[in-house]
């Protein structure tokens, strides 16, 4: 099912906007994660699309067709809610299997379907206990079977996995992902889990203040966002952002300056311009074009690395180091980028700088400047 | 809106069999209201018509306006030759009644139903058969039994001793009714308030208490409205005449049936109304918004 | 004031309460004892005693039932009121159950002496003793509707002579019955005749009317007099028969019963005094509105109830009221001084004008003040006539139970045997070794 | 021994107060009116024992079966309108109703008749039904030429049926509502997006939620059902020809108006034995003991 | 605050155990991490430290002193209950300043407190909304203020971040770190994010059925997991496992022999056991010692790199890739590890061959086989 939003405004309160003016297209069969703060939206959008709340302006179409006045039931979706809302006063086997009573699925059949979903998010041991005695993971399987079991058109999954422990989510996403394929269910998920939207979905919609910031592919998102905040969203630790100055199609740190590619991007002499580091793509030592000199802060061990927290022009940038990497806090140490890496954002407007970046409208101005 | 090319749209939304489709149940549920509503409506205004009426036509056409009937307002009503006492008096000591009545009971049944709904401790499911089982003696019949407790207490002739009366007929209701809403609030709140440093009774007044809201404002409106009305009681357990409520008015308006002035007693029927109605918007209103949201309900 | 026992002394030790309770709108009846406490305080001070007595009138609303209910539950309590006003047939439950003091003595005292009418002390006779003053009598006429009977081409004089006829025994139930039929049929009223509807003592009249008794004073027992019952039963069912009387006659409200016959849709109706006052009351006639004493007058005739057979006596009810003193008062003598002053004629006069009801003694009833109330003073004749209730505490059963079996042929359910034979099984499961059952 | 001490201090502080109220001015009186109903009280008050005669009195009443087929009617018909309309009246105010207002409007209109003085509220329905042409449904009947009718006195139970019907419809219905407000919102949700319809959303969701409330509002009002009789008293007084007279009434007629005060505890106490009996079917059919958790903090 | 378990057991329904005899001893001031899948009685054992649950058997110790009978309002705790149990009614402000208030705070210093903690978890907007008005996300940072606030002994959080998105989380780990280190609070955390737990925790300890595995540090943890259930389970992804038999101080997997270290592992002749690898320490092509051809049956992106699925000895195995890795589903790849990095483990009892590795009782069993 194609899902288009066009144009949804959304208000609680009458005075401030919610969801502001939102367009959004999600093709057939299409993998959709919806990503942003806490707070910007993504529960309400997916309580728009579920029918539950009405846009205060807006249409909905689901392939081709308006459904704002469609309702929630006849919309042949299944959902995760991010508060669960299991049926308390059911068993969790009931709870999986009232979509499909809603189906008219014979009870054999149901109850069938029901045991096989709850296998598959490991709860077949626990069929008829009643959600208030079971854990807090398990109450989110729980949800999710039953969003599942119905083989919707339509999956809305409203962080699904966020009490799961890692080797379970990690299954769960499998499964996800394999009944999407397999029924070609257009999914939406909301998940604050980037590895879990990069790895799971076709497309990602960021979001920032009920307004959609950029919607890509992950590695697109990654590689090539849009602007300033993007790029800061996306990959964990965050980018490094450092402010600078074009000179010349140089770029001016703290009168250090570094070469361009003029090619890559729009340099214009005398802007204020940001540059975006990933610490993944900061190498040791000066091997390549882009060089560094700092500080260290802090280190911190992760298991299979250890992050180094470095102070360059009075600017803490992180980047990664082996696990064995030895060194004392306060000792110096060397580390460069490739140009291809870099990122080059507009300070004012926050838009990236890069020659085939869209150029849309100049919402984000205010939240350019780096905090 | 109908879609002329298409044949069979694949999203039933737009069709206007589906809004209609959608739109009835409404339809029919503000339709059964409407009619099932309309003789209630009826008779009361029916009631108003015929306190401002000087006389009714085929018993429900006014004939004339009048306020004669509402004068007990400003004017203490002589009836039979009596001056019966003010109505504000009356009005005074129903609500002191049912105010203490209901602080009362809500008071304690909140407490016991919390008890019961939430503390372990044997004879639980005992307690609530027992205390269910005893409603099921007529209340009259234990007026002569009532009677010899009060006299043993020197309660009888005694206010107070009626409000307790009132309250222990009238407790387990109550009860009942707040332990199924207290039964339904999340055991996390009352785990967070707790940890937050609250006594368990701490707990239960500024945590769980607000939780059940609704449930107070149900048992609420009935004690209200039970010690508002309670007349036998009073009439029988009280001797001393002063204290007169908007019920025993009535009653003393009607106690001779062949002397009736339906016009007065309907003015004063509609008096009566006002406060429980007041009580009741205003119970419904505030408390009625049950607080939910911020724990995960399970 | 729970302290305050009942005639205890309160405040300065002179001064003694006594509480007097009374039922009901007819406030001059304790009124009345507040006033004969001032005579009595001045006839103590010249006496030379030091105390003063003061009365603190207690009034009651509501039934019958629940006025008894109370006194015996204060009683109980200790917080009765020492002078009870009360019908006169409560008398034997509360000397059964030991509430009251006999009053022997009253008999002889001299207000008492030109009691309007002899046999009114046996009302208040229980088991050979008296307990009670009495304090009122009424009595129970039937009206007639003077319009429908002109109409009927009945004269003036033919219309105003129609209660010495009954007096006289010319006129009968019979006859009653059929110039009911008459208007009825011509169309000149609505019904012919209409009755209380609900129970009450009217009914038991027409029991002594066709020659039969409800009570045996001797052995204190109701009686079931079977064949005058039957013939009061045929009598309902007759003129529910004949149409007469509205199809439900028995389901309507009070209210509704005074409209049918202020407004004239009925030729006869069996009532009582005080309903003149109360179609004063309220906005029962379509046109006038409130109606008074005159316009009653006017348009009505007050009757006693025609004999049933020709030149036999016609009958009415009355239903005294009288004083009971509790049996623990503490000041019995103060209490018999206030009864007997109480029945100082001034009193009575003002009780008897302003509720409608007779005095008991008959220099008031001589008084030109009451002659000038022509409602009351035609028809005080009537108490020649009167009959009463027993003193039977349970008397009301028996009572229920003929109203049921009235209200039965009436409706049409059952005949007039199966509705008496019902209500002897009835009687003789409630009231057991308490009823005599007369073939 | 401390420990003891504060296990039992909570409950004992939450039901203290109840279970004294309880057992002072209701237990106690009950059982006083079971020893009651083996005496010949009467007027004179005097506690004289008479064994089982007044059940053999009872027994031997020929009136009795009639008496007890009436409150079998009365019983079930009223209590089935009263929890299933006041269900219908709870879910259409909250459930469909989206707008609370009108909710309000419509539960105020519905409570107004248990508002009403019941004296006022019986005269209502005489007024309403008094065969007279003054009487507000023959003045109806009048304009259209219709000779007057008495459907009081043909069909009295099927007024009182009505009658008390109506009110205690607004008992479930704000219990019923207030039950239903406590339901959170996303269960609703959730609901809606497994594609369940109205009915459904009722029967599985709300049905559940309000299981307490409704086994509540039957056993209650059942047992009230059994033991009322205020409005009968007032509309038909049990006529005509006990037509219309239940157990509940015949005890009081027997106590209060012929004073046989042992006797009408006797049949009270019947009454208790079939409440009894009710009750402990009830009990086991709705499966009390279930709803009857352990507290959750330990 | 020193807090001690001693043999804890609980059970809820009398027949199985939730927590089987636990013993935990956490030190003063120290930050400890509850790891654990799903359901394996994380949250019980916080509730009964909190003192809501009272343990069936087994001491619970503060400072040294027996807590048993304490009420939770008398331990001083803070808790993040894992739903959150917002107060409904009240405001978020008086939700955070109700401990305050509890505490007898003035109430000048009490709002201020909690605009203070409000503002911390960038809330200071939101300060008169109901938590029905909120968000998930919001939601969660509203317990997270309400248990900091006033500053207990002991900090409870139970999956507290689990609704943030990744930038806001990294903040908030950075303040309870911050917060905990200076008022020196003992703290209790349950994550299921190893990052959470290995950044934040000075220990570990990971739980599977109501029994703790292994308490340790999280580089020891990682390093030096003392069974395959707990290599299996930390690290993201997972350890990569094979099973094999020993020969003569040799390694066969399917015909295939390996040298290994016998000063590392106990080697014994015949034995079956399960060879551990970490996706992270195999290297692209031979370059190391133990070697591995496999074929590629996934390629996936995870924005900074790439993670090879390549089938070996008919087992998945996965390993990291540059982001730039090109290749062939089915084509052939070349990979290797250090022996160092190996991990080793008795099939049968899922202990850890390693020499210095604890011996203790033989409870995983069962679990050890690989599924
Ligand atoms: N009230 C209860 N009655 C019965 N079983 C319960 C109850 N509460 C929890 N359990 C069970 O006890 C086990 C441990 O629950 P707990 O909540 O401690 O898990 P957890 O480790 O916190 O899991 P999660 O990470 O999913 O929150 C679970 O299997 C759960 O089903
Ligand atoms: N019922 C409501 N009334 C008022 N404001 C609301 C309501 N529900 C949500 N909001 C506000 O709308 C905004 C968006 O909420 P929403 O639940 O969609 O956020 P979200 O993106 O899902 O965040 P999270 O990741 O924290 O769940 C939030 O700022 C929230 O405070
Ligand atoms: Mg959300
Ligand atoms: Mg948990």
């Amino acid at each position: 099912m194609k899902v288009e939003l066009q144009n949804i405004t959304k208000s609680f309160d009458k005075k401030t906007n919610t969801i502001d003016n939102m367009n959004l297209t999600i093709e057939d069969g299409e993998f959709v994660a919806l990503l942003g703060p806490s707070g910007c939206g993504k529960t309400t959008t997916m309580l728009m699309i579920a029918g539950i709340y009405k846009p205060n302006e807006g249409a909905i179409y689901f392939d081709g067709e308006k459904v704002n006045d469609l309702e929630p039931k006849d919309r042949e979706i299944g959902m995760v809610f991010q508060s669960y809302a299991l049926y308390p006063h059911m068993t969790v086997l009931n709870n999986i299997a009232f979509p499909l009573k809603q189906q008219k699925v014979p009870k054999k059949e149901r109850l069938e379907r029901a045991k096989e979903a709850a296998e598959m998010v490991q709860l077949g041991h626990l069929l008829n206990r009643k959600p208030s005695e079971l854990s807090g993971g398990q109450q989110q399987r729980v949800a999710l079977a039953r969003a599942i079991v119905k083989r919707p058109k339509l999956l809305l999954l409203d962080e699904p996995m966020s009490n799961l422990d890692a080797s379970l989510r990690i299954e769960m996403r499998a499964e996800i992902s394999r009944l999407q394929k397999k029924l070609g269910i257009t999914t939406i998920l909301i998940t604050h889990d980037q590895e879990e939207a990069m790895t799971l979905a076709d497309r990602i919609a960021l979001m920032k203040d009920g307004r959609i910031v950029q919607f890509d592919t992950p590695m697109n998102l990654y590689n090539e966002p849009d602007n300033v905040y993007v790029a800061k969203f996306i990959g964990t630790p965050p980018m490094n952002l450092v402010e600078g100055k074009i000179m010349y199609n140089k770029l001016q740190i703290d009168k250090q300056t570094y070469p361009m590619d003029k090619s890559r991007f729009h340099l214009e002499h005398g802007k204020e311009v940001i540059l975006g580091m990933r610490p993944y793509d900061i190498q040791l030592g000066w091997t390549e074009e882009i060089r560094f000199l700092g500080k260290i802060e802090l280190l911190e061990s992760i298991g299979h690395s250890k992050i180094i927290h470095a102070n360059v022009f009075g600017k803490r940038l992180q980047l990664f180091a082996k696990q064995d990497f030895q060194a004392e806090i306060g000792a110096e140490v060397r580390f460069s980028v490739q140009p291809a890496a870099i990122h080059l954002f507009d300070k004012k407007t926050g838009k990236s700088l890069r020659k085939a970046a869209p150029y849309g409208d100049e919402m984000f101005v205010k939240d350019a400047a780096l905090q | 809106m109908e879609t002329a090319g298409k044949s069979v749209p694949t999203i039933p939304g737009n069709t206007f069999l589906y809004q209609l489709k959608r739109k009835l149940p409404y339809i029919i549920s503000y339709g059964i209201l409407a009619v099932t509503t309309l003789p209630v409506i009826f008779m009361y205004l029916w009631l108003i018509i015929q306190s401002f009426a000087s006389n009714m036509k085929y018993g429900l056409i006014p004939e004339g306006f009048s306020l004669e009937n509402w004068e007990f307002l400003w004017t203490n009503i002589v009836y039979k030759g009596a001056e019966l006492p003010s109505i504000w008096t009356a009005t005074w000591n129903s609500l002191f009644f049912a105010g203490m009545l209901t602080v009362l009971e809500v008071l304690i049944g909140v407490m016991a139903g919390y008890a019961l709904s939430r503390l372990t401790f044997p004879g639980r499911e005992q307690i609530l058969k027992i205390t269910m089982i005893l409603h099921a003696f007529p209340s009259i019949a234990l007026l002569i039994a009532t009677f010899y407790i009060l006299n043993f207490m020197s309660l009888y002739d005694s206010l107070f001793g009626v409000v307790l009366v009132k309250t222990a007929l009238q407790i387990p209701m109550t009860t009942w009714i707040i332990k199924g809403f207290f039964d339904d609030v999340s055991w996390d709140l009352e785990w967070a308030g707790l940890i937050d440093g609250c006594s368990r009774i701490k707990v239960w007044f500024r945590i769980v208490l607000p939780q059940v809201k609704p449930g107070i404002a149900s048992v609420s409106i009935f004690s209200f409205l039970s010690g508002w009305s309670e007349f036998l009681l009073l009439y029988t357990f009280i001797v001393s005449n002063e204290n007169v409520t908007l019920a025993s008015f009535l009653q003393r308006l009607t106690s001779d049936p062949n002397m009736v002035n339906y016009g007065v007693l309907s003015a004063i029927s509609l008096f009566y109304l006002i406060p429980v109605l007041v009580f009741f918007i205003f119970t419904q209103k505030s408390l009625m918004k049950a607080n939910v949201g911020g724990v995960k309900k399970v | 004031d729970g302290e305050e026992s009942s005639g205890g002394q309160s405040g300065d030790d002179n001064k003694i309460v006594i509480k007097a309770q009374t039922l009901g709108s007819e406030v001059t009846r304790v009124d009345n004892l507040v006033e004969a406490a001032k005579v009595l305080n001045e006839e103590l001070k010249e006496e030379g005693e030091d105390i003063q007595v003061e009365v603190e009138p207690m009034y009651y609303d509501g039934s019958n039932e629940d006025y008894a209910k109370q006194f015996m539950l204060a009683h109980q309590a200790n917080k009765e009121p020492d002078i009870y006003a009360t019908g006169h047939e409560h008398i034997g439950w509360l000397a059964d159950g030991g509430y009251i003091l006999p009053l022997d003595e009253l008999k002889d005292s001299e207000v008492y002496s030109d009691i309007i009418y002899p046999n009114l002390w046996d009302s208040v006779t229980y088991k050979g003793q008296i307990w009670a003053a009495i304090q009122d009598i009424e009595s129970r006429p039937v009206f007639y509707n003077k319009d429908a009977l002109k109409e009927l081409g009945w004269s003036e004089d033919e219309i105003n002579s129609l209660p010495e006829r009954v007096k006289n025994g010319e006129f009968t139930l019979d006859d009653m019955t059929q110039l009911a039929e008459e208007a009825v049929e011509k169309g000149v009223t609505e019904y012919g005749i209409i009755h209380r509807p609900v129970e009450g003592p009217d009914f038991h009249y027409m029991a002594y009317n066709f020659g039969g008794t409800i009570y045996d004073a001797e052995e204190n027992k109701i009686v079931l007099d079977k064949e005058a019952t039957e013939k009061q039963l045929s009598y309902f069912a007759e003129i529910a028969d004949k149409g007469l009387i509205p199809d439900n006659l028995t389901q309507m409200e009070w209210s509704n019963i005074h409209r049918t016959v202020v407004n004239g849709k009925t030729l006869f109706y069996y009532g009582g005094i005080w309903n003149i006052f109360n179609w004063g009351e309220d906005d029962y006639h379509e046109e006038v509105g409130k109606v008074d004493g005159e316009w009653v007058r006017e348009h009505f005739g007050m009757m006693l109830v025609p004999a049933a057979e020709k030149g036999g006596k016609p009958v009415t009810l009355s239903h005294p009221y009288v004083y009971v003193v509790s049996s623990q008062t503490e000041h019995p003598e103060i209490v018999k001084r206030l009864l007997e002053l109480v029945a100082a004629p001034e009193l009575q006069l003002k009780h008897a004008i302003d509720t409608f009801h007779y005095p008991i003694t008959k220099d008031v009833a001589e008084m030109d003040e009451f002659k000038e109330a022509p409602a009351l003073a035609e028809t005080v004749y009537m108490l020649e006539y009167t009959t009463f209730l027993p003193n039977h505490e349970d008397f009301t059963t028996y009572s229920q139970a003929i109203y049921g079996a009235i209200q039965a042929v009436e409706l049409g359910k059952k005949t007039v045997e199966e509705a008496l034979a019902d209500m002897e099984t009835q009687l003789k499961n409630d009231l057991g070794d308490e009823l005599i059952v007369k073939e | 021994m401390k420990t003891v001490i504060n296990k039992w201090k909570l409950p004992a502080v939450m039901l203290g107060p109840f279970l004294i109220l309880i057992f002072l001015f209701f237990f106690v009186p009950v059982i006083l009116t079971g020893i009651l109903a083996f005496t010949n009280m009467d007027s004179a008050m005097n506690w004289e024992f008479n064994r089982l005669l007044n059940f053999e009195k009872l027994f031997s009443d020929p009136d009795i079966s009639l008496i007890l087929r009436n409150t079998l009617l009365y019983v079930l018909f009223t209590l089935c309108i009263n929890v299933f309309f006041g269900l219908t009246l709870a879910l259409l105010t909250t459930y469909f109703m989206k707008k609370e207002q009108f909710s309000l409007l419509f539960r105020t209109i519905w409570m107004l008749p248990r508002m009403t003085p019941p004296v006022i509220y019986a005269l209502l329905w005489i007024w309403f039904f008094d065969p007279s042409e003054y009487g507000l449904l023959n003045g109806i009947r009048s304009l259209f030429g219709l000779p007057p009718v008495n459907i009081i006195g043909t069909e009295p139970m099927l007024i009182i049926i009505l009658a008390n019907g109506v009110i205690g419809a607004s008992f479930g219905m704000i219990i019923f509502s207030s039950a239903i407000k406590s339901i959170p919102e996303d269960l609703f949700y959730a609901a809606n997006i497994d594609g369940a319809p109205h009915w459904s959303i009722i029967k599985d969701i709300i049905m559940p939620a309000i299981r307490w409330p409704f086994m509540f509002v039957t056993l209650w009002q059942l047992l009230s059902l059994l033991t009322s009789y205020e409005y009968i008293l007032l509309i038909t007084n049990g006529g005509p020809l006990n037509e219309s007279e239940v157990l509940a009434l015949y005890s009081y007629h027997k106590a209060f108006q012929s004073f046989e005060f042992g006797y009408g505890a006797a049949i009270s106490l019947v009454l208790v034995v079939i409440a009894l009996v009710c009750t402990l079917i009830l009990w086991k059919l709705f499966k009390v003991k279930d709803m009857i958790g352990p507290s959750r903090i330990d």
